[in-house]
């Protein structure tokens, strides 16, 4: 077995791994931690594939910046302990039965796929930062340009809720 | 040329997004919820980036200076993006809420029913 | 040929006296109304009197007067024209000369009514004369029914005419919904007549009949019989009249004896052309009317109220008449028509007389001795009551002897079944001739004391129609006393053709025997009768056995009201009340109901709770996608 | 291009109007400027004149139909912004964000009117969805706006995450986001497609709230500030309809046949949900929600059908029931309470207000000379020109049966209702306010007796 | 400005619609009652004048078709033939003395009801006059809308569910016919108009649905059995006004519906369908004949002998027979006058004892026997005696029925029996027998009323005695509506 390949099933194993306890952990912090975590294993796929550039961007920005926010506002509310009430049993499986359907669905419907993805990084020069940006800034400029309104709308949006304004609970 | 087939990653991609639901479904937590959303959201950035190099691979055997694949990597970008953006206008909603009834819990969420 | 121009006033002047009485009745005064109400009868009965006489002269051809397409859409056409012949110009004789005699009649009768109700009184009488009048000049089936229903309508009001009282009421709806009955069975004849023949004249229906299938024939002519039974009150449809008495007394006259009842004898006489294509019509007709007759003498029998006696009287000759109808004896019948009107009309005036007398008492009982109080109505009466018994020579006499012989002829039974109703008819007559006129009086002192013969317009109708009562029957002299004598069989023999050969068939001798035997019996019985009721009286048992059955005129109308009346208005309770209330109103309220109930429901899915939404949501997916995926 | 620039021009500057004026009529006046300006330079635009030359690399181009649409979403903004200024105003110390927010998601809205890329549909849906969530939650101290906020968040979050695995799953297929290089290669349904296709189907009804995706829309709805609500359940609405029209008849023309059972389904159930659930509502502004739902069914029809009919319908549609709903929340938005009883007798104190809402109504329950009835018509028109589906009109109908009766309930409640058992609030409108709604009233009776004027650009 | 009132058509229309507008800015009750009169009085002027431009050289003054949508392919056209002159001098007969009859005071906002009342009138003129399947539709749901108002604001104690009932009833109705006339369209070559429509070639499979699309609608306007339970409340409760032009004209707009639109569309199903229709019917209306035996209340009784009447309408219409065709357009009119008749008298009653229930009544007659003069003639008339109106109409039915099966004439025929004895139930009743205490102050009518009675009265008789002008009047509209049938 190739070292790529190796790779890619123990990242496989991490990621899914993780995910599971993200879902699993009753203690937020750790479901923080967990998806870091995945999100790692995510980044070490991408390298794999050859897209240096997203590697690097789910790091910054996912493991990084989003997360640690998520991070910041767990603490703020002071929930890093095991409060979390838990959802009905009936509910649970209920989850459970739809999500394995789901998934088994998508799995049967889609095992046939005949398709591969290269390993090796000499062909795909695509997921370089050069490259992307490239596109990114000539191509892609007004999609880009356009995601920027989302951006502005966040933060007016994120003001305007963060905004203190009457102390009045209105029920 | 080292080769994995792409069902790997579809089922890779699947199960990670088929965690994210249940993890909508099953925790009580809005924080949790929505990383778990997070999650789905990587789910699928995963695959995209598979595809991008699946037909990145399907082109360059005909066309060596071939492109193809750029626009999914792009578009996880842009997702990663839009995903940056939702967080912050999420936990707003979230700490807002918080500062109101001093829990997360999606349970207390009832008061619009019927 | 210089009447056709004036026919139409005929009808038309009674119909201007009812729109003047009937639109200015509180601007008049009474003897205005009074003359009015009368005097265009008689000038209608002049001018009959003139068409008559044409129709006398020889060489006369019947005469067709048209005026205006009524409908005439759709392939359809009716035209409102006249007919003139002999049945028409007898009909229009009695009608306007009785209805004459009547009107005069009730100037005095009426006077005690105040003067609108008088005129409406008046009113309604014209009406009738008009309706009836339409009915017999007709040329076709459709004016006809159209005074059909006319005479029904005016019957309905008149019987109705002291309407605050309700079982008056009640008998004047009763009147004109089993006329109605009747009627449908009219209209749907004209229809079949309409679609076989394609017309409904007369001169194309009758000239087509020959031609046509006997069955269809058949059907027509039960149908209209239908149609006679509700208006001339055979079994079935006869219970009406016995409760028509209900309007004042002249109104009763004017029913029995000159319009409405002999409605239905002049519409079968005019359609005789079918009635003798088709031999199981005639039979039913013969079969339904001397039953009738038997049926109503029965009862007639034990009646104690004076007009209910001739009510049933009434029924029971009707039947008598539709047994020479329907044996085929037509001049006979229509000849016992004319008759009948006489003594009828004699016998109700005479009747209204004495209640005028009496004070509106119309039971027999309290009656008795009137002989000497009301001598004029007393000798009327008595003609009267011979008359209807068959006494010679007195009118009755001859027209009954016609029917029974052409029932002789037809079959034995027949004729015995008449000869059972002519005994009883002379029972039942004198036993309310003698409780009337004869013993002491019964009633209380105050009537005693104010009892008086009636004034002189009263008076002068009864004479007149006494007279008539005697020497009506001379037109029909059978031909055992004198060959050629029978002026009205000849008279009539353009319309209704002449008596069949079968008339002969029996020896003088042989019809000698029968008569006498009959005439004999009718004395008897009326010696019987005199001894009965002729001086002392004794209470007749009338509750039980046979004679309670009578009274309670075998009670037929308590049979059609558990039978018909009530279980209909079951039914239309059950309709009313289940079917259309809770079943169809119950299903659409059902169907908002239910949409009501479900969006109560639904509104549960709508939890509040984000997980169970996107459960649904997932649970959809995987649905969607099986079926997208596996499905197709 | 123009209407999105300026409008993103204009939300910057209405972000910048708060620090400049304390104003608040000021900022409204600038607002409703703003929207003329758009609707103008859109106007222009589709004459022939755009403002800036942009090579969107074919990720966007309009033609007459999404100028329409643009045009209509611009014009009910603009009766919008004048019906519930004051509401707006009130809602927040600074209007000014509210204003920039809602200006930006009509930057979102116009660049779902002209996406030919699926890119671009899930930037323009996250531009008009991010702004909304915080525009539910924006009577912060609100419970149940905070509840509303937070609900729409997560839902929409989740149903961005099923959209882009449809995205991702049709690009795996395909190779492209181009929508028509999709359809291109589409003759063919693979298993991956399809279920990018059901994917992209569900998000796009979750979108429009079609039933069994609909949710949200009731709680949301009735916990966003009414002010909000109105721009929500129309305009944003309207938008979600576009993107699904365009979606699927660009991209999956082709298979239409493959598709169509499905989304009759979706329709059969919205029309069924939506109209059964609002006949038990008590509360107006509910009643509308269930109601928008069921109108939304009636819209999918215009889906479904996607011939020319269709569109014209849809784009009648949108702006009768757009006008409509925009008087009917602009009214509802001054009552504290929201109850129909509240209305008992209302157009004996308002006859001009009552009035109008009546037409409003009528519009929405497709009363012939209102709009609404023409875009019903156009709706039931195209799925029978559309052929063998009768039945699914006779649902549709018979829904629109049922709608009579949540409808009539208010008009009811206005006109044979006495106000002696009423709690008719003592509600102030001013004359300015009123001359609006008989001007909104004029509009949908105008579209109403000659739709074909707004039909003649199509 | 008189170029639009150029012809008759589009005058028949203005009138009323300007009538009604103008009517609603009226200030006082007798302004608003002046205005409203002297429009439906200008209306009835323009029909009968009408009646004189009935031949072919001024068919141009009698059919106009405006350019509307052309981009759907629908156009304001409207004509007057025979089948529409009938309707509208019905309506315009109805109309005013519907408003005349109203007391004053007696409804708050009076220029509202008037006008109103206008409006609906203008809705029931587009009905009857047009001839383009979507206008026809328009008007027929906007002749519904004044009248769910006017019901529901100015009606009775349960008006608004009864009324909301009706409304609800038709609505369905109407989008069914929506249904079938936008089906129907897309087999033209992209018109509305009636030709076209005419000249559709559904399949006859297509036919058969497509029928009974549009007969739906048109049976619950009538209403016939079974779709008939909206209108015994929905007379009840209305507005007397209101009731008459309810049962008096807005029925016929089913009747009419069938015979110009059902019947020459759809040949091959009518000729189908028709026995079976004309049974139903039937049995319907000996159903509502039964009914109304059991009333107690004189509004629901008339309601139920509606029925009845309609549905034998509705048997002769689907006949297919030239007679009953002819009947059942005489009828229509006839009909129209005598229930407009007897709802007056039932309002004249009502509104002095405030009593509708027929026990507790009696002996109107002695108290007011002006008015039971034209109540006899008018209950006569309602039961088709002979020489009254009803009775042309009714005979010609009959014969039509008798035409197709016999034994359904005689069915039929037993309606006749029960209409006479619900109709005399009720005047005997009523009018006759001992005074009630409710009625014990009654006064009888006053000038007014009875010019109106008379005016009913004259027609009733000017009808029943001497109709032939008016078959001549309708026969080229029956000729047409049956030539689609000569081929079948």
């Amino acid at each position: 077995m190739p070292v790529s390949e190796m790779l890619f099933w123990f990242l496989t194993a991490l990621a899914l791994f993780s995910a599971l306890m993200v879902v699993f952990s009753s203690n937020p912090v750790h479901s923080v931690l967990w998806l870091i975590m995945v999100f790692f294993a995510i980044s070490g796929h991408y390298i794999l594939m050859n897209a240096q550039f997203l590697a690097i961007v789910n790091l910054i920005v996912y493991a990084g910046a989003i997360m640690v926010l998520f991070l910041f506002v767990i603490m703020l509310m002071n929930m890093n302990t095991e409060s979390e009430p838990q959802k009905s049993q009936w509910m649970k499986m209920a989850a459970a039965i739809s999500g394995g359907a789901l998934m088994l669905i998508m799995i049967a419907a889609l095992k046939d796929n005949v398709g591969a993805v290269s390993k090796t990084s000499g062909e795909g020069s695509i997921g370089l930062i050069k490259n992307l940006g490239n596109v990114l800034f000539t191509e892609y400029v007004v999609p880009f340009e356009i995601s920027s309104i989302l951006f502005l709308s966040a933060m007016v949006g994120a003001v305007v809720l963060g905004k203190k304004e009457s102390s009045k609970i209105v029920s | 040329m080292q080769v994995m087939p792409i069902n790997y990653y579809i089922f890779l991609s699947i199960a990670l997004f088929t965690i994210g639901i249940v993890g909508v479904l099953t925790r009580r937590n809005v924080i949790i919820i929505f990383m778990c959303i997070e999650l789905m959201l990587n789910a699928v950035n995963v695959l995209l980036v598979a595809f991008s190099k699946m037909h990145h691979l399907n082109a360059y055997a005909l066309d060596r200076a071939t492109t193809a694949g750029t626009e999914a990597q792009l578009f996880v970008f842009f997702i990663m993006v839009v995903a940056a953006a939702e967080v912050t206008v999420g936990l707003a909603i979230i700490v807002m809420l918080y500062r109101n009834i001093h829990s997360v819990d999606i349970n207390f969420l009832n008061r619009l029913k019927h | 040929m210089g009447m056709n121009k004036y026919v139409f006033l005929i009808p038309l002047l009674p119909f201007i006296g009812f729109v003047i009485n009937g639109l200015f009745r509180n601007y008049l005064s009474r003897t205005l109304v009074g003359v009015i109400g009368s005097g265009v009868l008689l000038a209608s009965f002049v001018l009959s009197l003139f068409v008559f006489q044409e129709t006398t002269a020889t060489g006369f051809q019947t005469q067709l007067i048209t005026y205006f397409d009524f409908i005439n859409a759709g392939g359809l056409k009716i035209p409102v024209s006249f007919q003139i012949d002999q049945l028409s110009a007898l009909f229009l004789l009695v009608i306007t000369g009785i209805g004459s005699l009547i009107h005069i009649y009730s100037t005095a009768y009426m006077k005690d009514e105040s003067i609108p109700h008088y005129a409406r009184y008046f009113a309604y009488l014209n009406l009738f004369v008009f309706s009836m009048l339409l009915l017999v000049l007709g040329s076709n089936f459709v004016v006809m029914f159209v005074g059909w229903e006319g005479v029904g309508l005016c019957s309905y009001l008149l019987i109705g005419y002291w309407f605050g009282n309700n079982n008056y009421n009640n008998a004047a709806k009763k009147a004109f919904v089993m006329n109605r009955i009747g009627d449908l069975g009219f209209l749907l004849a004209v229809f079949w007549m309409l679609q076989q023949f394609g017309s409904i004249t007369y001169a194309e229906v009758f000239a087509k009949a020959a031609t046509a299938p006997v069955p269809v024939i058949t059907g027509i002519t039960i149908l209209l019989f239908i149609g006679a039974m509700g208006k001339s009150a055979q079994i079935p449809l006869y219970t009406w009249l016995p409760d028509a008495m209900a309007g004042p007394t002249p109104v009763s006259a004017l029913i029995h004896a000159a319009t409405m009842v002999t409605a239905g004898i002049y519409m079968i006489a005019r359609s005789n052309v079918m009635y003798s294509l088709a031999p199981v019509s005639q039979n039913l007709v013969a079969i339904i009317g001397v039953s009738t007759a038997l049926l109503a003498a029965t009862i007639a029998l034990k009646q104690n109220d004076i007009k209910k006696v001739l009510a049933y009287s009434t029924v029971s000759q009707l039947g008598l008449m539709f047994l020479a109808l329907g044996v085929g004896a037509y001049t006979a019948g229509v000849f016992h028509v004319m008759t009948h009107a006489f003594f009828k009309a004699l016998l109700f005036l005479g009747a209204g007389s004495v209640i005028h007398a009496m004070h509106h008492e119309q039971d027999i009982m309290n009656m008795g001795g009137l002989r000497k109080k009301l001598p004029i109505t007393h000798l009327t009466f008595l003609i009267g009551c011979l008359a209807i018994s068959g006494i010679p020579p007195f009118a009755g006499f001859f027209s009954k002897d016609e029917i029974l012989t052409a029932a002789l002829i037809k079959s034995p039974v027949l004729y015995a079944l008449g000869v059972m109703t002519s005994i009883m008819t002379a029972f039942y007559m004198f036993r309310l001739y003698f409780l009337t006129f004869s013993g002491k009086f019964r009633g209380t002192h105050e009537q005693e004391h104010h009892l008086h013969e009636s004034p002189f317009a009263m008076t002068f109708p009864l004479v007149v129609l006494a007279l008539l009562s005697v020497v009506g029957g001379w037109v029909g002299i059978p031909a055992l006393f004198a060959e050629d004598a029978h002026i009205l069989s000849a008279f009539l023999s353009p319309v209704l053709g002449t008596p069949t050969a079968e008339a002969h068939h029996f020896s003088h001798s042989l019809e000698w025997t029968l008569m006498g035997i009959l005439l004999s019996f009718i004395v008897a019985v009326i010696l019987f009768t005199r001894r009965l009721f002729g001086s002392e009286f004794k209470e007749e048992n009338t509750t039980e056995g046979l004679s309670g059955v009578l009274a309670n005129k075998w009670y037929v109308d308590e049979f059609y009201n558990t039978i018909i009346v009530k279980p209909l208005d079951a039914f239309a309770g059950f309709l009313s009340r289940v079917v259309d209330n809770k079943i169809i109103d119950g299903l659409v309220n059902g169907v908002g109901k239910a949409i009501q109930f479900s969006g109560r429901q639904m509104r549960f899915l709508q939890s509040g709770q984000v997980g169970s939404y996107i459960l649904i949501m997932m649970i959809s997916i995987i649905l969607f996608f099986i079926f997208q995926l596996f499905w197709k | 291009m123009n209407a999105i620039i300026l409008s993103t021009l204009w939300g910057v500057l209405m972000m910048y109007a708060g620090f400049a004026t304390s104003n608040k009529k000021t900022v409204s006046v600038i607002a409703v400027l703003g929207v003329i300006a758009v609707l103008v330079s859109n106007w222009l635009e589709f004459l022939g004149l755009p403002f800036f030359n942009i090579d969107t690399k074919g990720m966007l181009g309009y033609n007459a139909f999404g100028f329409l649409f643009n045009a209509v979403t611009h014009a009910t903004l603009l009766m919008y912004f004048l019906l519930s200024a004051k509401e707006i105003e009130g809602s927040s110390k600074t209007p000014s964000d509210h204003y920039a927010l809602i200006f930006f998601i009509t930057a979102g809205i116009s660049v779902i009117a002209g996406f030919k890329s699926l890119l671009m549909l899930f930037i323009g849906i996250e531009i008009i969805s991010i702004p909304l969530y915080v525009l539910a939650g924006s009577d912060k101290s609100n419970l149940k706006s905070n509840e509303a906020a937070l609900k729409y968040f997560l839902m929409g979050s989740f149903s961005t995450g099923l959209l882009l695995m449809g995205i991702a799953l049709l690009y795996g297929d395909s190779g492209t986001f181009y929508l028509e290089g999709i359809n291109i290669g589409i003759g063919f349904l693979t298993p991956m497609k399809t279920m990018g296709m059901v994917l992209l189907m569900v998000s796009m009804a979750f979108k429009v709230s079609a039933a069994p995706f609909h949710f949200w829309t009731p709680d949301v709805y009735d916990g966003t500030p009414t002010v909000y609500t109105s721009f929500m359940a129309t305009i944003v609405k309207a938008a979600g309809f576009f993107a699904f029209l365009k979606l699927f008849e660009t991209a999956f023309g082709k298979v239409h046949a493959q598709w169509e059972v499905l989304l009759s389904v979706i329709i059969v159930l919205t029309i069924v949900v939506g109209n059964v659930t609002a006949v038990f509502q008590q509360s107006v502004k509910r009643m509308l929600s269930y109601s928008s739902i069921a109108q939304a069914g009636f819209m999918l029809l215009g889906v479904y059908s996607m011939n020319l009919m269709a569109k014209q319908g849809i784009i009648l549609y949108f702006a009768a029931y757009g006008f409509a709903s925009i008087g009917l929340f602009a009214v509802l938005a001054k009552f504290k309470d929201h109850s129909i009883e509240g209305l008992n007798g209302f157009a004996k104190k308002q006859p001009v207000i009552a009035g109008s809402m009546l037409v409003s109504l009528l519009s929405l329950t497709g009363i012939p000379l209102t709009a609404g009835f023409f875009a019903k018509y156009y709706m039931i028109l195209s799925v029978l020109k559309y052929g063998n589906n009768l039945w699914l009109v006779i649902i549709a109908i018979l829904g629109a049966a049922v709608s009579v009766y949540y409808y009539f309930r208010v008009i009811q409640a206005m006109y044979f209702k006495d106000e002696a058992d009423a709690t008719v609030e003592q509600v102030g409108f001013s004359k300015s306010f009123q001359l609006l709604m008989v001007v909104n009233a004029i509009v949908l009776l105008v579209l109403g007796i000659h739709p074909d004027w707004l039909m003649l650009f199509l | 400005m008189f170029v639009a009132f150029d012809n008759f058509p589009v005058m028949l229309i203005w009138l009323p619609l300007v009538g009604g507008i103008l009517t609603f800015f009226m200030k006082s009750e007798k302004s608003a009652k002046a205005t409203a009169l002297f429009f439906s009085f200008l209306t009835l002027g323009v029909i009968v004048t009408n009646l004189f431009y009935t031949d072919v050289k001024h068919q141009l003054l009698n059919q106009v078709s405006y350019i509307w949508l052309p981009g759907i392919g629908t156009s304001f056209a409207l004509i007057l033939d025979g089948l529409t002159r009938t309707l509208c001098l019905l309506t315009a007969i109805v109309v005013p003395i519907a408003i005349i009859n109203i007391p004053s005071g007696k409804y708050k906002n009076p220029n509202a009801f008037y006008g109103l009342l206008m409006l609906t009138f203008c809705g029931l003129m587009g009905v009857f006059m047009a001839i383009d399947a979507l206008v026809f539709y328009l008007f027929w749901e906007l002749a519904l809308i004044p009248v769910y108002f006017l019901s529901s604001i100015w009606g009775g104690e349960k008006r608004i569910k009864a009324t909301f009932k009706f409304f609800i009833y038709t609505f369905v109705g109407s989008l069914f016919l929506l249904i079938g006339i936008l089906y129907v369209y897309l087999k033209t070559s992209g018109s509305f108009s009636i030709v076209s429509f005419y000249n559709a070639t559904p399949t006859d499979g297509e036919q058969a649905w497509l029928f009974f699309m549009f007969l739906i609608a048109f049976a619950i306007k009538m209403p016939i059995f079974p779709f008939h339970t909206w209108q015994p409340e929905a007379y009840e409760q209305a507005p007397t006004p209101v009731t008459m032009i309810l049962s008096g004209v807005m029925v016929k707009m089913g009747l009419f519906g069938v015979l110009r639109w059902l019947l020459p569309m759809f040949p091959y199903a009518t000729k189908t369908y028709a026995e079976p229709m004309v049974i139903l019917i039937v049995v319907g209306m000996l159903y509502a004949s039964f009914i109304a035996i059991k009333q107690d209340s004189i509004k629901k009784l008339i309601a139920y002998s509606s029925i009845a009447h309609i549905g034998l309408m509705a048997a002769g219409a689907f006949t297919l027979k030239s007679v009953a065709i002819n009947g059942v357009f005489i009828q229509m009119f006839n009909h129209g006058i005598n229930i407009v008749g007897l709802w007056l008298i039932a309002d004249l009653i009502e509104r002095q004892t405030g009593v509708s229930k027929i026990s507790e009544l009696g002996g109107v007659a002695k108290k007011a026997p002006i008015l039971s003069i034209f109540m006899v003639i008018i209950a006569f008339a309602n039961i088709a005696l002979p020489l009254t109106n009803a009775f042309v109409g009714e005979f010609m039915i009959f014969n039509g029925l008798y035409q197709m099966k016999p034994w359904i004439a005689a069915l039929a025929g037993v309606s006749i029996v029960l209409s006479a004895i619900y109709t005399l139930n009720m005047v005997k009743n009523v009018f006759y027998g001992e005074v009630a205490t409710a009625v014990g102050s009654y006064v009888d009518v006053n000038k007014v009323q009875i010019t109106l009675l008379t005016v009913l009265t004259l027609l009733i008789f000017i009808f029943g005695i001497y109709p032939t002008p008016f078959f001549s009047m309708i026969s080229e509209t029956v000729g047409l509506i049956l030539n689609k049938f000569v081929s079948i």
